[in-house]
């Protein structure tokens, strides 16, 4: 099942990239799994994801938990905590 | 009542928006301006945002700001792209027949803003140093303060 | 910092005052304007006031705002005369680095301005009647809410 | 000792003045018995003086309770509650 992706802010930053479309394993089910599952690529991406407590997550391009299910979902956007205003 | 929600570069006219407002005599209008701050060795603010959720982001905020107080009119406008200091950033405003109501959903739509749209700010000093705004436990505060109204 | 406090019979221009407020880069403007209601049978407005007392009573309120918030400026408008419907009755505003300052500056010399400056309102409707306007028991409540603060 | 009256509002239309300079009687020497001195008067005068708790006063320009002395006092002004805003 491919997801896209989508890195705002330092977190594009540090991985180098907007965003990029994954095929991640069945076993990666939410999207704290699919945080574990990048962040083990090593390099910008263990730097990027070192500390979940520093992201947050849309699902879908709605505002939503890490314990969020993957299924069906087709875009995931990470980023740190929002600054606008 | 259809809120006016625009994420652009460009600059807004104040006025425009603010007559915008006016129309109908509503008999109260609330507006917020924030603007890039003078201050220090701030050279510009960078705003980056995610363009495929912000104006339903900012839709949502109004919406909600909409079904909790009596208001004619409503309009969240917010910039993108390089400002320098003295720019103005964004602009939020109310029109209702009392003026509690157009001041508390004003309050309110700069509130939500500040956590639950997704823009991320970059500031650039003068001598080349360039950091991402941290986000303030401040603003959490302030938008947790609405739950209890 | 000296506020801007007028009264006057004519028209202002918000888009003067907001660029007022903007200038220098404060972080935060925040507004109200008060407008006379398209309503009902209402064709006009008339504002009397106390013309010795009402600047002191203005920069009194201005003056206690400046001490409660950390404001850049600020600026208080009030219209005398007849204003019919449509027409700017009143423009409060405030300055500061902090939105929640100048939101709640603002919003105090509003909340203040309805009960400790000396301006009546008569209403004139189109069958020729006009009464004076009753004070609002929701605006002493809305005073005494800053006692608190 | 002359005081300068202002009536505003309600107040004024009652009375038909603007404002008048008065002499009260020595023992008239708080707010509260100028306004019951004023109503003794008749006619507009009790008529705008008649339920004191629908007034409002000002003392030399400041908003002032009924029961400020009138010692030293120049300027008195007599109005409805205020609704400007």
């Amino acid at each position: 099942m491919a997801i896209e992706l989508l890195y705002f802010a330092w977190v594009r930053e540090a991985i180098g990239l907007d965003g990029e479309t994954v095929e991640p394993p069945k076993e990666v089910d939410t999207v704290a799994k699919l945080v574990d599952w990048l962040a083990g690529r090593g390099d910008g991406y263990s730097e990027a994801f070192a500390d979940p407590s520093r992201l947050r997550v849309a699902v879908d391009q709605r505002f939503a938990g890490f314990d969020t299910t993957l299924e069906g979902v087709r875009e995931i956007a990470l980023f740190p905590p929002v600054t606008g205003g | 009542m259809k809120p006016v929600i625009r994420v652009q570069a460009d600059d807004f006219d104040p006025a425009a928006e603010a007559a915008r407002l006016e129309a109908g005599g509503p008999g109260a209008v609330a507006t917020f301006t924030g603007i890039v701050r003078r201050e220090g060795d701030l050279v510009a603010m960078e705003l980056e945002h995610y363009p495929a959720m912000t104006e339903r982001a900012l839709a949502k905020i109004a919406a909600d700001a909409a079904s909790r107080w009596a208001v004619t009119a409503l309009t969240i406008i917010h910039r993108v792209g390089r400002l320098t200091p003295g720019a103005r950033i964004v602009f939020v405003g109310a029109a209702a027949k009392h003026r509690g109501d157009a001041i508390e959903a004003m309050h309110f739509m700069i509130d939500w803003l500040k956590t639950d749209a997704p823009f991320w700010k970059r500031e650039q000093f003068a001598d080349g140093r360039s950091d991402w705004v941290e986000a303030r436990e401040g603003d959490s505060a302030a938008r947790a303060r609405w739950a209890g109204k």
